[in-house]
């Protein structure tokens, strides 16, 4: 599998596409984000893997999202997610809350091929309440009265990760954080940002194997340096806490995010380009 | 010997995982944005206590191999003695709503969202609910929404409840027999009265109420010391706010 | 945690446990099997994830088994299974069959905390039609006449298989073979045997830490030089096939197995406690 | 150009691998014990078909990195087009059974067991069945005990069925409308009436039945000289035994 452009790999997504992304604590492609923010994307529909972070919130900010679908949007230490409360309170974006269970098992649910999954807790919650699309039934297996949350499997378009690198075969490897496989299983595409490539084969490697997604759930990789950044990348970058407290400080208002966005977004590809 | 209102809560929330009327604590996770009761964990492990600690979104040696899902696995299995939640409001019948005020999803403040609290609290054996503000505005009567349920219906299956809620004033108990929480200490300088009036819901007062221990030098050396040391890399600014302690460049 | 010794495992087995096994392609405990046989442990329940090898033929063999749930039971190149056959031929055992991916979803209930998980395919086998504890129901998010299979979870008394290595912190590596992880997680205890243990915290290290089982769920290490054989273990040595088509030659008849357990399970004990 | 039975059934399942009136075979799975499927598989990828093959078992480089789960759950993703099944029995409606004769579960002749055939056969694009006894006691009117369904009823999910069932005799098509075998091919030195006399269930032929193609020197190259490479660490007796070869040491 041979590297596509970044902007090649944002040129696939389509407008209404459903996205699935990890939070800013397990290898989000903050690089892809900005693609496809900088090709201007409309109406994405987000799925948190199982909460969203900064990268979800440009995305909002920048337009182009219509839907969000996750346990929670927040920026970690740097508070509350600005450009996501600002939509929330405009009406401009749909959000259908979940609880973080919820999430990884709606995705397990697409990668057994099954049409749904049962967790346990949340009756009584108003999270169940406010998801008409969640049945509750009696356990089938249970004394009478035993009822259980039925979930129904959920299978995003496409799938965006950052791993370390890819292989000459287009294995992905990314170590522990293993719900960046199962977003790969259940999407129906996985478009995957890697620092680089090597060759060889990591699944003919013991150490490396444990930690690679297999190239069959991979439909295509980019080359992004410092893909993850602000978020941190395992052992190889940490988190940029300054870049972030930034960003929550002049995203505040749409007008602070467009002036961030300009200069962070738009303005290194102009720059890159000329 | 002086302390401040972190390492007091810190002693607290180790004496009530400690608290020997309650199921063992052997296996203990902690939440990302839980310096204080990490602290208490670190406590209660340097101790000496044979508690396993789970710190989510532990940079190195993060303890999950198989992502994020490990921890509702693991608590779904019931091997989590215990967990920490909060909540933007929190009512007395130990409803918790980190979701937001006014009409669904959050039209009043918003909240970050119910992570996954609405899980947790079911399938813990028990939670210590901490929320350094107490005032009417967090601690109201009823929760606008529920994010997490207190008190779950007869024969909904629930492997344990809240157990106490600590605040930055007090600490009330949690009974889920009769759904109300009870005054079991005060923060040095409270009075009744004063928690009365910073409490939205209504609970329990039962005899005279015993001020919070304050820590003593040993914890207090542990805190400062070796438990700083462990938590400097996760939690920066709160190990230089609290314990003025740097991490090296 | 300390390792303990090979036998003081097996003593901690008691009759009538479950027991869940990997096959010989998954990295079995043959020495603790061996051990198990040793000491004459009776009416064990076994399981076989997904599949039963040869620890579960020997097992049979030496009289520890009174059931065995399993999707299969055999020897790979060396053909069926001696003992398990001619067992079931005299009813000396009850058989549960199942098929590979129930033996996983089963466990894959436990391991997620809920009482059943929904299975596609089995409708209109007789797998099905002999498993009175699997339910068919309405599928609740299909359409009228959509029928699936609801499998019970299934959590046996003890996990036992075979790691490369463990740490000082009791964290056992076997890379790739991630059914041991769900094994282990589903077992109310595991009993791991190692190669070696090493020094350090394979947690620490993000290309170990990926094929590694957390001590969380491993109730205690015993060491075990090559302990898988003869069955595999990933690149630390092969399968020896000769060992397995000597054992099913001398196992076709209960003489010629005990025959050989004389030589290869109690004899060698004996030798080393002179 | 001399060939023996293995190389021409493994140039049969090549053959029907690449039928372009099935659904496309983009990923084949291939199990533990099919040295010729799994030659045949080797086949379509030499010649430059853009297939992926999971060969399970393999021992380096094994392909699954969730362990054994990954193949079933793959399969119920759909992304396997292709497997491969056998059977102790095999009936006229494409039931397999490779769970024993007799009373349940094989009082009479008991076989390994079902492996995961119970799902494979009803979540995999297409399957191609392959046995190479060819005979009365194989190939039954009806099988004593089912272990994977032919054909399923109305309203049960199914996403494939047999294709075609490959013997050490002939080929036969399989119609899931019907609910029966077609006579395909016959290989060299066979009849109708001898296949009729080796079969216990009734099939159909239309028209004259042409011989199976011989292997063409270019796939025999093919099948002992870089796909021989290929197999020899998995199946050694195999590649022994077909192609003459024996493994270094």
């Amino acid at each position: 599998m041979q590297p596509i452009a970044l902007d090649a790999m944002a040129a696939t997504v389509p407008d209404g596409a459903m996205l699935a992304l990890p939070p800013d604590n397990s290898l989000p492609s903050v690089a892809l984000a900005m693609a496809i923010a900088r090709r201007g994307v409309k109406n994405l529909r987000l799925v948190g893997v199982p909460v969203s972070g900064f990268a979800s919130d440009i995305l909002i900010g920048a337009g182009c999202v219509a839907e969000i679908q996750t346990s929670a949007v927040s920026l970690g230490e740097a508070g509350f997610a600005p450009r996501f409360t600002a939509a929330l309170r405009a009406g401009s974006i749909v959000v259908r809350d979940a609880t973080c269970p919820a999430m990884h098992t709606m995705l397990q649910a697409t990668e057994k091929g099954v049409p749904f999954m049962p967790l346990r807790g949340l009756i009584g919650s108003d999270i169940l309440a406010n998801r008409p699309d969640w049945k509750v039934i009696q356990n089938p297996f249970g004394p009478e009265g035993d009822i259980i949350v039925l979930l129904p499997a959920l299978s995003p378009d496409i799938g965006v990760f950052h791993g370390v690198m890819a292989d000459s075969h287009g294995n992905v490897w990314l170590g522990r954080r293993r719900e960046c496989a199962t977003i790969a299983h259940a999407s129906k595409r996985a478009l995957v940002t890697v620092e680089r490539v090597v060759e060889g084969n990591f699944l003919e490697d013991e150490r490396l194997a444990s930690g690679t997604i297999n190239a069959t759930y991979i439909d295509s990789i980019a080359i992004a340096e410092r893909g993850a950044r602000p978020a941190a990348l395992l052992d190889e970058y940490g988190f940029d806490a300054a870049y972030v407290a930034e960003y929550a400080r002049m995203a505040k208002t749409d007008a602070g995010f467009q002036e961030w966005a300009a200069r962070e977004i738009f303005h290194p590809v102009a720059a890159a380009a000329e | 010997m002086d302390y401040n209102t972190e390492e007091l809560l810190a002693v607290t929330l180790a004496r009530l995982i400690r608290d020997p009327s309650a199921p063992p604590a052997r296996h203990i996770a902690v939440g990302a944005a839980s310096p204080v009761p990490a602290a208490a964990c670190w406590l209660v492990a340097k101790s000496g206590a044979p508690v396993r600690l789970s710190l989510l979104h532990k940079r190195s040696g993060n303890p999950f191999t198989e992502g994020t899902r490990e921890l509702f696995d693991l608590t779904g299995q019931g091997r989590i003695d215990l967990f920490f939640l909060g909540g933007g409001q929190i009512d007395g019948q130990a409803n918790l709503n980190l979701v937001g005020t006014g009409e669904w999803p959050g039209k009043g403040v918003r909240f970050p969202g119910s992570f996954g609290s609405a899980f947790m609290y079911m399938m813990t054996h028990r939670t210590i609910l901490f929320r350094e503000e107490h005032s009417p505005r967090v601690l109201v009567d009823r929760v606008d929404n529920i994010s997490a349920l207190g008190i779950s219906a007869p024969g909904v299956f629930r492997r344990g409840h809240a157990q106490a809620l600590v605040t930055g004033r007090c600490v009330f108990q949690f009974h889920p027999d009769r759904g109300r929480f009870s005054l079991q200490s005060l923060h040095p300088g409270e009075t009744v009265e004063d928690i009365r009036a910073a409490t939205g819901f209504d609970f329990d007062v039962e005899g005279d109420i015993p001020f919070t221990p304050a820590p003593t030098a040993e914890e207090l050396a542990l805190l400062r010391g070796p438990i700083c040391d462990e938590m400097l890399e996760t939690y920066p600014e709160f190990c230089a706010r609290v314990f003025n302690r740097k991490a090296a460049a």
